[in-house]
């Protein structure tokens, strides 16, 4: 998914190969991640599509299936596989995403530890932000949850990037020998007031440590532990709104209804016209967006903290 | 209890319900709301049982109902709900976030369930009651004892709702219409939120005595407000643009009484800039009138949906899932006539006052070619709140009005509604949510000179 | 301010007398209520207004000063008072009085009780809900306030809709003689949850209740004390994202950047015209809004319940 | 510490400062967000005094540093703060909220306090700290014993920050750069918020080895963000339509070292589609570039304020109350050069493979006119981000992409950011807020065939 050596950094131009992760999309709600593998088929109310077929076409492509339907062949990238993965776990969308690693600092380079690893697609995201040569430690309670998220940074390439750890982090803490080398440590875990003094052992000086919560409870617990040995301590909510954009105008009354305002008097007529400086409106445009009335209306509080720099 | 007009005292409200009355059903706790009109004859269908009405009549709006099992088949008995708290979920356990959240030792399958369907037939058959089916399936559930406590709960509360649901009475007031049809029929209120329809009329200052002028394209959602603010008094004057005026059934399913109802008229556009004064050409008048009495019902026959029209003459008003018997109804519980055509004399008052404000929830009409035309109706000073889905629409409008100096102290306006979950140690917003309500133009017309 | 007298019901256009209170419109973010004294005067950055000139105005007009400057007289309103009351206390503003009117189902008849008073923000719109012949009793701790509020209401005319009382409602409840009388009761109090008790006992069977706090922790509290005799216990937040509106049009990249992309190689000019079945884009419309970057984040929390019907 | 490239390695960022270093400094906990370059001259005026910044260098990010009054007037000294918490407002006193709103009794009239200014500087004089200074107002205040425990602690916080300010010594990154300049001066950046230009670099999929095109008309900021992503892989060019490049002086208060530094270049959108390939015309390239340089800094001495300018080549970066000293400077913290014209050999690079991303923001110029003439330079399958202003530009021109088929997955969103005040019995979201972060349209460049 990463084009982490440099000989390989323009991807998306690069031909599709067998092997290749590539993201079928068929609608914007509708995309599945597919490994291309010659001799394997692809089937879906479109058709069938022969791996066989996209082996030499660009990412971006369209392809047909036996009859006549299409989808695109897209790359990865950790925003669309975050549409993909199976949902083992509840997991975090891009705003979410976006915002923590924004606020947790995360660059090139940078060591990161996360807690519960759930389905990855936070992990994902970290590990872009860390790549080429940084490291996400990610811990989860699940031996299962652990063995398919691995399996997942195999499939997507991530594995040089991430290490997954079975560990019941609020329980035992991170390992000892992180401790002192986290840039940053990411938190999701339903008690993490229980793992804040290790991941403060486990951070840097200066380093910053986030925590997500669904209840305002969990908030209330964890800031109060952290007062202890953080600062700058900062609570924040971010949703997304999307738009439809539809094309079409609206009735123009006066242009529409001309017959039955033809009745109107004369002589109200002639004063909106001369009595009144007001200019004709043009109508509205032919495009027009307003908000979606569905959205998800709580993801959950992100808790971020600075460990206090006491050296 | 019998008379279907207690409301002739416009400022005493019922506490109760009367026959022909029109109620809103809360079913299971939010899960399903129905509006329906009492009679003796009308039904309601839970589950898959026909339930008479019948015994809600008389009984105060806030009255619970459970489903008995009784000899003639199920009926709905009213039941006083313990003080402490019907819904279990909402209780509070006390529990902290720790217990509630971890999940590190849950198995469950589901098929841990020994009670088999037949067996909780059978149960019917000998009158147990929907609370003793939960009991014995809790009894029966190999996995019961093993939940956490917060698990129990919500165990339970699934088999109450199915087993034992209960049917709370409500009296429609236009926050429960407007929750209700947004939730089920959005489209049909043109997406209009309870909090935009509380912001239009107070920012057109809807009260007592004064005469709305507005032009609803939402299905008499807003007329109905209004006149419920109204109370009785003033008029609001429901206009329209093209020959046949727009459908009102929503503002029949609030309980208006007569002196209500006589408050609601409605008269096309070209009408209110009429020069006739007084009563000249009556017999033209009242020949439209008939005219468009006709057409209106027509109209409103087409466009909105089987089970308001329906329910408009029989007995289950609305409903979100709509039940009608086969049976004869009464017809004696046929509600008030509203929405007659403006009388000549009412109309004369206007031209020479102006309204005392105007309210457009127009949402497929441009917005200033209509405002255009309809601002010189208003008084002067007059307040006014325009809604719309799109905001260019607005934006267009306001700055014409600014051009025109037509208008002052004007704001585009959204509302932001955000409900919560509050439990203990589980409290969030809701993360299910309304996103959007919509875009308000609001301001004062000002004397043009 | 209320049109309480049917007769009197087309206040708008009789005109302006001697003791009426009009709103002085100098902006949008500018007004001031002033009662009209024949005789005296208004002195702002326009000019000097002589009181004198406005009567026998229309409401809705424009008046000069000496000077030839202008201000509007408004007839008074609700959400226009709200806007000049004098602050006595943090008031309730236009989104949430709407929606507690609407969500307390208070109609023209209803008898409303209030704590505390504060400004009286709320009380006049409560007062227009239930006139012509309801009544709202609103109780205020201060007694300084309380008198405040009665002149208030004697200068906006709501006297005969409103009693203000001086009365500690967390300590001692509302009146005995109101109990059972109350369609709606409404709490602005630091503790609430002392005040629900007497709330529940002032309700008509199936009456509503409503609960504004500013703090989460409040709501917990308060909506752990309605459950033993409330229902439908709901909590909501409600906030107003206005807009600003502005004529003008975007570079257009196209039109406006000709010069430069005149160099831009021919082939590729082609390639975009013909290639892609895209329609020119007519412009940008010329009048444009977005949303004020500024906004109240945070009101109040409303919590509503309705009385267990228990007879 | 005096070598003014630690950075050298690229992927072990340095936890202290050095000659030269560029840091925000964060006084009294959020009040006052300063940026500076650090040398021995520079100084920083707290209150009234002028501190010289010297104490800072080599100290990690992360210090605390309090002003002291020394023989030779006030200087910074470094402190550690107690683990109890050092902003005494949000230790949290497990007070009630009853108590604390509680305003039944409260009186205060602020003439309570019965040390004069003269004594306070008679106190300084003497050599009294900060917080002895706090201490004896407190013991001088008539009214603090009668105070609630919440308003102690708030007087005392409010002495605190005029007596004793606190200063943080951070490292500038794109987050706290974007904070700053969103709240003193938005419209340098376009009104780009935090967390909007978070999602824009998520959503086009900004990645180490990355090049990434960007229009960049908010000051540099865009193209910084993109920068410290890549991490001196890849390249961002930061393209621009007519004579001469946008100001990007923003992306020079980040710390970037030479690697970084060199992967940030220019070019305007012509050349990248001009058909010169390799070293074809080096003259007039070379020349083309060497006139684009001089007029690339006349332009940027113009538009952005003197802040900035100044502190480019000076001390104080930028702002938020810039303060220069009038002592000379040692030159020798020159920032490394950045936003080069893009050498021909890459420019063709980018013209055989395409640009893995494109991100716009250009909050005045009309979206699709833009796009339609920038989207052949990206690679087929690679995403795009657009950040607006206004909507209308961002639906027309993704209506356009539509019709065109020329992208897949687009979104048009706009972020809600809401910061919470967490405190014990006095949780609630902040009561100011931003309102508007902007619109994004996304989606995905797709094979034209």
């Amino acid at each position: 998914m990463l084009p982490i050596d440099s000989t390989k950094k323009l991807s998306f131009t690069r031909c599709i190969r067998d092997g290749d992760l590539v993201i079928v999309y068929e609608r914007y709600d509708n995309m599945k991640a597919i490994t291309v593998c010659d001799g394997s088929v692809l089937e879906n109310r479109f058709g069938v599509f022969k791996h066989s077929d996209w082996v030499g076409k660009q990412f971006g492509s369209k392809v047909f299936s036996n009859k006549g339907g299409f989808v695109y062949l897209l790359a990865p990238t950790p925003e669309l596989w975050t549409l993909v993965l199976s949902h083992r776990t509840q997991i975090l969308y891009i705003a979410d995403i976006s915002f923590v690693i924004m606020f947790l600092e995360i660059v090139p380079g940078c060591l990161v530890l996360e807690s519960g690893t759930g389905s990855g697609s936070l992990t994902t995201s970290l590990a872009r932000a860390v790549a080429p040569k940084g490291h996400v430690y990610t811990f989860d309670f699940h031996e299962q949850r652990a063995v398919s998220a691995r399996e997942d940074f195999e499939k997507t390439g991530l594995s040089n990037l991430v290490t997954v750890g079975v560990r019941d982090i609020q329980g035992e803490g991170f390992p000892d020998e992180l401790s002192g080398m986290a840039d940053s440590v990411f938190l999701d875990l339903p008690q993490p007031w229980l793992a804040i003094p290790s991941a403060g052992k486990m951070l840097k000086q200066d380093g910053i440590l986030c925590s997500f919560s669904p209840c305002i409870e969990q908030v209330e617990r964890t800031s109060e532990t952290m007062r202890s040995s953080f600062t700058d301590i900062r609570t924040f909510e971010i949703l997304l709104r999307t738009y439809e954009v539809r094309e079409g105008k609206l009735d123009d009354f006066q242009g529409d209804e001309a017959g039955s305002l033809g009745s109107l008097p004369r002589k109200r007529r002639q004063r909106s016209n001369e009595g009144s400086n007001v200019q004709e409106s043009t109508g509205p445009p032919t495009v027009m967006a307003r908000p979606c009335s569905e959205a998800k209306g709580h993801t959950g509080y992100l808790t971020f903290a600075r460990l206090k720099c006491l050296s | 209890m019998s008379e279907n007009k207690p409301q002739s005292d416009l400022f005493e409200s019922p506490r109760s319900t009367w026959e022909g009355c029109s109620v809103l059903l809360d079913i299971n706790d939010g899960d399903r709301l129905v509006f329906a009109r009492l009679s003796a004859g009308a039904t309601l269908k839970i589950g898959n049982k026909n339930c008479s009405l019948q015994p809600l009549l008389g009984c105060p709006f806030g009255s619970f109902f459970r489903v008995e099992n009784g000899t003639q088949g199920p009926y709905l008995s009213r039941y006083t709900p313990s003080t402490e708290g019907n819904n279990v979920l909402e209780k509070g356990d006390g529990q902290s976030t720790d217990e509630l959240r971890d999940n590190r030792a849950l198995v469950d399958n589901n098929k841990a369930q020994s009670l088999t369907g037949e067996d909780i037939n059978e149960m019917r058959r000998l009158g147990a009651t929907g609370d003793e089916i939960v009991e014995a399936l809790i009894a029966n559930s190999a996995t019961f004892e093993k939940k956490t406590v917060f698990s129990q709960e919500k165990y339970r509360l699934k088999k109450q709702k199915k087993y034992a649901p209960i049917v709370l009475l409500r009296r429609p007031f236009t926050r429960s219409i407007c929750e209700a049809y947004l939730k089920k029929y959005p489209t049909r209120i043109g997406f209009l939120r309870m909090d935009t329809l509380s912001l239009l009329l107070s920012m057109a200052n809807v009260s007592a005595n004064s005469d709305v002028l507005v032009v609803d394209m939402v299905g008499g959602l807003l007329t109905g407000a209004v006149a419920e603010r109204l109370g009785g008094t003033g008029y609001v004057c429901n206009t329209y643009i093209s020959g046949s005026p727009y459908p009102m059934d929503i503002a029949r399913i609030f309980n208006f009484g007569d002196e209500i109802c006589k408050r609601i008229v409605r008269s096309p556009l070209t009408d209110l800039f009429s020069v006739q004064n007084g009563l000249q050409k009556p017999v033209s008048q009242e020949s439209d009138s008939c005219n468009m009495e006709s057409q209106s019902n027509d109209r409103i026959s087409s466009p909105v949906s089987m089970e308001e029209v329906s329910l408009a003459s029989e007995n289950v008003i609305s409903d979100l899932i709509p039940e009608s018997t086969g049976s004869p109804v009464i017809k004696m519980s046929k509600p008030a006539k509203l929405g007659e055509k403006a009388p000549q004399e009412i109309i004369s008052s206007w031209k020479e006052h102006g309204f005392s404000c105007l309210i457009i929830a127009a949402p497929e009409l441009d917005t200033w070619s209509l405002v255009k035309e309809i601002f010189p109706l208003m008084s002067n000073s007059a307040p006014f709140a325009i809604y719309h889905q799109y905001l260019q629409p607005l934006a267009t409008c306001m700055h014409s009005l600014q051009l025109g100096k037509m208008a002052i102290g004007m704001q585009i306006s959204e509302p932001w509604l955000r409900e919560y979950q509050v439990l203990p140690s589980r409290t969030h917003p809701c993360m299910q949510m309304n996103a959007f309500g919509g875009y308000i133009l609001s301001g004062t017309k000002i004397s043009p000179n």
